[in-house]
């Protein structure tokens, strides 16, 4: 159960979209594009300052005590202002295996340096490039011998830690692997949506049988996987209705033809429907954090059915926001770009909608009834 | 509090299991039956239906309890709707209790209370709704039926169309002119006129299901009682808009789009193509799949919009959404059945949408019932102001575009 | 090759269109429609009689020598002004089996009695209502017994006699069944456009090694099957023209909150994206007829694609016609409902859109080239 | 005859094969490796093919004979579109030889005539377009651009912007307003403008693909010789429509789409997941298909109307149909692309964008060009008038709404 009432939820979104309208405008964040890290170390200095990385851990670990729902918050106000910093690999991904799976001793180290600040984690789990080269954890003494690589590691080039996701004696395992050690090597890149990404090379890596994490086994990663959808959703919900209201916006003020464009039935009409998009997503998005965080067992048809939504009208609302906006939708200068290519990146990840819906059709075939009390 | 929470609320929940346990009990297994196979429902079968409510005390459930109702909140409401949807009940005819009731108990005469409200309550008198006119479809403004006082009377020459079951129908509640002047929409009165008064002609529509619910209602010289004016002469557009209101959080009609999934899923399991049931062809699935999350996802935006209501605010206009995303969700479940059964042939058999009929049936058994609800279903996106009308009412009342 | 010239066919398409707009009005129609027979042995006498019957049928025959190009412009005609008549069954699939595989005494048989207008014959082809229970040929001395069921026969019950396929040893064998012999059993109904339709069961039916069609395998099957795909496309099309003119005729005259509603962007825009859907699929069926006629490579390519457009056309045209029309559209008194009943029927006949760009993507999967001169 | 008929006629096939034989020999491997892998190509890769297909006389093949051209027909313009694109060719620059030369040849005197074909032939001078304005993207007739006549010059102030590769331009041509009277229309005039003039910045705008094809161009009191201007005063309105409708039968680029499906086709077969290729997917199957299925149509409706000018008729606004039917291919095929590479996570390596770039790839060796091309082609609807605005035309110009 969180430790945060819906009040609290409420002044920590306010605080937290204030922060987003007053502190990380676009020029704060061209600058951020532009720097080495490809995010901002002191805004998340300040993130830390605030209390939000440790908002899901909890509070005998330096954090506050809430969970799923008080992330998606985070998430939300995320996409809103576009955030660059590594809340989902840290706070969702990281954070939450070391809480879900770590020991006493792994979750000591590092989620009050997570929560203050001082780490930044993330988790290497199902290879993004190439799963026919899985990680292999070969068994040595006193510890293994990673080998194989994992794609799209975000922000791999910050993590002071990476968790790795490999197979052990046929069985899913996780462990804690040190970006310096010897046998590690990182190749950066960007996600489409500016996020620094990286692919991971493990060649011979020896881990010590303390790094690995005790309860770190496919279930666990289940559900892990199913947060993270959920926190992939919440942003994308605030990333349409920031989208949203700029293209808007733009319909009232931009003129053509001597009329506002908004005037004009067909823009009204797809205005609309991006509106009603962005409305169905973020219901089912919170309908299926609710059914999570109360383990209501339709939790994870809600969550199949909330990233299926969620991704579709991100679809929508993503390269209609562009269309209305015509030519200065087009330019990198102008945000409502920036939206777009978030969106690109949400939509695809932890599932695309149609994987989603597979699920869910499946489910459906085997039976309707279940999922209610 | 979130809707998802609210539904799991135990009160709530005792209250669905109520009306789903008394659905599985007293609805009659024969009209449950025609209900499920699409055959035709006859005026006695919803009049039977209706009574059984009614002795339960719920046919008006949702009516303040002065007036016999049982004062549910609209989360009740919904509930009971959707529940009594899925479990195949015949659809609950709104022209009396929850379109020309309400009007009367909220704005009409003392009189007016006593003497229509015990027969919208026991479905002894059948009523019918006198809106659309051959002129004007979505746009009521634009009414040309003309009533004009005479002595205590009123005389009221015009057409009214699209009359849903206006053929069993005791009454019809009308929008009628009584006044050019002004903006159109403030000559409009609200008149309950008796469909046995002589100049009333009911002249059936059948419509393109091969079936005849619709109809065109002639009016000529038709005289009405002065007394069958409900509040004021000129404020029949508000009160119209009143009634609106009060139907619009069941717009999204989740218990039938429930209904035509569980249709939709048995079918998928039921045709055999290529040696396989649909249901396991990838894309059915990933259709299916489709459909689900549709009606999980209007679930939770109706939630939201009932959760809102129990904690006291009064939906606006943007509940126009529920009945956009709610037809086209039922429109894209009959269109899926349809395609399910193109796989052996759209063999419409519609002598086997009687219940008596006996014969064997050409081609799927399933089709007649599921051919005429897809062709029915057309209407979903039309009728109720069409989904246009509701996308500029969101524009203009929402986007202020 | 056809005994047609472009202008015969332009001369060809006047003929019926001016017969359909003269004579074959709604009142005719609806007559049409309460009668026993469900369609006009009256208007066959006279299509025979102006020739129409024969189009594909050769002189030899009493037919004129056209193919598929003679009958699509009829067909395209018969959407214009949904005809009920059997032209389907008789002109495409029967006579095409007969003229494809029948011997000579059969084809002088029966090809001059259809041009005639003396016979109405149909095909029983894959079973509609059950693939599980194929019609199985076991020889008999001097001929054969037929068991089975087939679903779907279009216009059986009119049928003078009936092509079934049925399975011989394992292969596709064609026979000529009397809709009168002992053992046959039919079934009637209506499709969803109001044409005759039968379920068709043969217990023990004897027929002579005579009535087999000695040219009916596989491969005839599959042409007459891609012929008439293409019958059924230009079907739609004049069925989408037909529709697409009404309510555009409809959009200009009614109005609505004082305006013509063809004055709203939407509407101008919905209308528009139907005339681009009917443009395309007629586009793509002449294209289709063009190939097969000219023995072209890409003909099951372009048939392939020009039955999953012109299905994907149908769909929109119909119901948009529908939905534009409002309230009337939904009357059975006023004709855009027949339209639209009609098209969802076509949209299903000899495949519908999935079934082709299955095909279609597998052939693409395979290779991109080698359909081009 | 139809347009699968002329498709087939032998002479059409032989130019098709010409151009085919001439690209698969004559177009340069890197200039195409480049072009196939969506990388950056540099002014001296367009101006190298470009030459090329001067020697062989075929850049200006469209042109009249008597100004260096070919008097190709629309047919084998397409064709020569067609072959090109498919074989990977750089994107024929077109505002010099489709768009200011026929512009020049048509309306210009004999004296610009001498001065500005060679150049454009020989791709020896760079053009670029100065049409949209910061205030009036398709709303053309709203240009604020002024020329103001001072002697035998005229003095222009304003500020166009879109304007594609202008960094790389000797000249541009422009739509600028010489006069407020009258119909907005009417006082707008066809102006050449030397790019090195004093007063003329051009500023680099970034697009969301992270390139710079576009730019702002400022001219602050440029002094343009009389001499620039093409044709009388006031008619650029109409000399801007006359190259609207030249290039038109082009707008469906079913070369590039084409191109496209072959790229996609091949990722398809090479992206594994689960241990099968995408390609062996039923739901990529079907996709492919239906892209396919798309492709083959949008074809033939475009041989249909190649068919109705080599008939000798002129197309008129309904070729509006060629962009929207084109341009939604294209972002369907880029958007199916993208889909693809979700599978392994959408990395956009732009340093890969350099033919230069030597370093091992992240993630998809094919994202960085085929999220580039996505991207990119998100402008597809709105440049050349939005999608809207085509479906605006043919509602009112074809259907008579």
């Amino acid at each position: 159960m969180s430790a945060f009432t819906t009040e609290d939820r409420r002044l920590l979104a306010d605080s937290i979209n204030r922060y987003v309208d007053e502190a990380y405008g676009p020029e704060h964040r061209a600058a951020i594009l532009k720097s080495d890290d490809g995010f901002s170390r002191s805004d998340w200095a300040t993130y830390a300052a605030l209390g939000w990385l440790g908002i899901a851990i909890g509070e005998e670990q330096g954090g506050s005590g809430g969970g799923l729902a008080e992330l998606a918050v985070l998430m939300r106000a995320a996409g809103r202002g576009l955030l660059m910093e590594p809340l989902l690999p840290t706070l969702v991904l990281a954070a939450g295996a070391l809480s879900g799976g770590g020991n006493a001793q792994q979750q000591a180290q590092w989620l009050p340096a997570i929560a203050e600040g001082r780490a930044i984690l993330t988790l290497a789990q199902d290879d993004a490039a190439s799963d026919e080269t899985p990680v292999i954890a070969s068994p040595t003494e006193g510890g293994y011998r990673l080998n194989g690589r994992r794609g799209f590691v975000l922000y791999g080039a910050a993590a002071d830690q990476i968790i790795v996701k490999v197979e052990l004696a046929g069985q899913v395992a996780l462990f804690l692997v040190s970006p310096t050690a010897p046998g590690v090597t990182l190749a950066h890149a960007s996600t489409v949506d500016d996020r620094p990404v990286s692919d991971l090379w493990l060649d011979d890596v020896a881990v010590a049988a303390t790094d690995r994490l005790p309860g770190g086994d496919a279930s666990l990663l289940a559900n892990l996987n199913e947060a993270a959808a959920l926190a992939v959703c919440a942003e994308a919900v605030g990333a349409m209705e920031a989208a949203n209201r700029l293209t808007l916006d733009y319909l009232k003020t931009r003129t053509q033809f001597g009329s506002s464009i908004g005037s004009f039935q067909v823009m009204q009409h797809r205005m609309v429907d991006m509106s009603l998009a962005m409305q169905e997503a973020s219901a089912i998005t919170w309908a299926a954090i609710g059914a999570v965080t109360s383990g209501n067992p339709d939790a994870a048809l809600l969550t199949a059915a909330a990233k299926a939504r969620s991704s579709a009208a991100a679809r929508l609302v993503g390269e209609q926001s562009i269309q209305l906006h015509g030519g200065i939708g087009m330019t990198e200068e102008y945000a409502i770009g920036h939206y777009y290519r978030r969106l690109m990146l949400l939509e695809t990840l932890f599932g695309a909608a149609g994987w989603h819906l597979d699920r869910l059709g499946g489910w459906t075939a085997a039976g309707l009834d279940g999922e209610r009390g | 509090m979130l809707g998802i929470d609210l539904m799991r609320d135990p009160a709530i929940q005792a209250f669905r299991g109520d009306v789903r346990r008394f659905c599985e009990t007293a609805l009659p297994g024969d009209i449950r039956a025609k209900v499920l196979a699409g055959q035709h429902l006859e005026k006695q079968d919803y009049v039977r239906w209706q009574k059984i409510l009614f002795d339960k005390g719920w046919i008006v459930g949702h009516w303040p309890r002065q007036y016999g109702g049982q004062d549910w909140t609209p989360l009740q409401r919904a509930i009971f709707d959707d529940e009594t949807s899925k479990a195949g009940a015949p659809w609950l005819t709104p022209f009396g209790v929850c379109y020309a009731g309400p009007v009367i108990y909220t704005f009409g005469s003392p009189a007016q209370k006593d003497r229509f409200l015990p027969g919208i309550r026991s479905t002894d008198t059948w009523w019918c709704q006198g809106y659309s006119e051959p002129g004007a479809g979505s746009d009521l403004a634009n009414i040309k039926t003309r009533a004009v006082r005479d002595g205590d009377h009123y005389v009221v020459n015009g057409q009214k169309t699209w009359t849903t079951m206006a053929q069993w129908a005791d009454m019809m509640f009308t929008l009628v002119r009584t006044s050019s002047d002004g903006k159109p929409q403030n000559g409009i009165s609200f008149l309950l006129i008796d469909m046995n008064s002589p100049g009333v002609t009911v002249r059936p529509i059948q419509s393109i299901d091969k079936c005849h619910h619709l109809n065109e209602v002639f009016l000529d010289d038709v005289r009405v009682p002065a007394d069958n004016l409900v509040g004021e002469e000129g404020r029949g557009w508000t009160y119209a808009k009143f009634l609106l209101n009060n139907e619009r959080l069941l717009g999204a009609e989740v218990g039938k789009s429930t209904r035509l999934l569980q249709q939709l899923r048995q079918t998928l399991l039921d045709i055999q193509n290529g040696g396989q049931a649909l249901a396991d062809d990838p894309h059915w699935r990933r259709r299916l799949g489709e459909l689900r999350a549709r009606l999980l996802a209007l679930e939770a935006v109706c939630n939201e919009y009932l959760a809102a209501a129990e904690a006291g605010s009064t939906p606006g206009l943007e509940v126009s959404a529920l009945k956009i995303m709610g037809s086209e969700l039922i429109q894209g479940l009959t269109g899926a059945m349809v395609d399910a059964l193109a796989v052996k042939g759209l063999v419409y058999q519609t002598p086997a949408l009687d219940a008596g009929w006996q014969a064997a049936p050409v081609g799927l058994p399933q089709a007649p019932g599921m051919i005429r609800e897809h062709l029915h279903d057309r209407a979903t996106t039309i009728y109720g102001g069409t989904n246009e009308i509701q996308r500029n009412i969101l524009a203009k009342a929402v986007l202020g575009l």
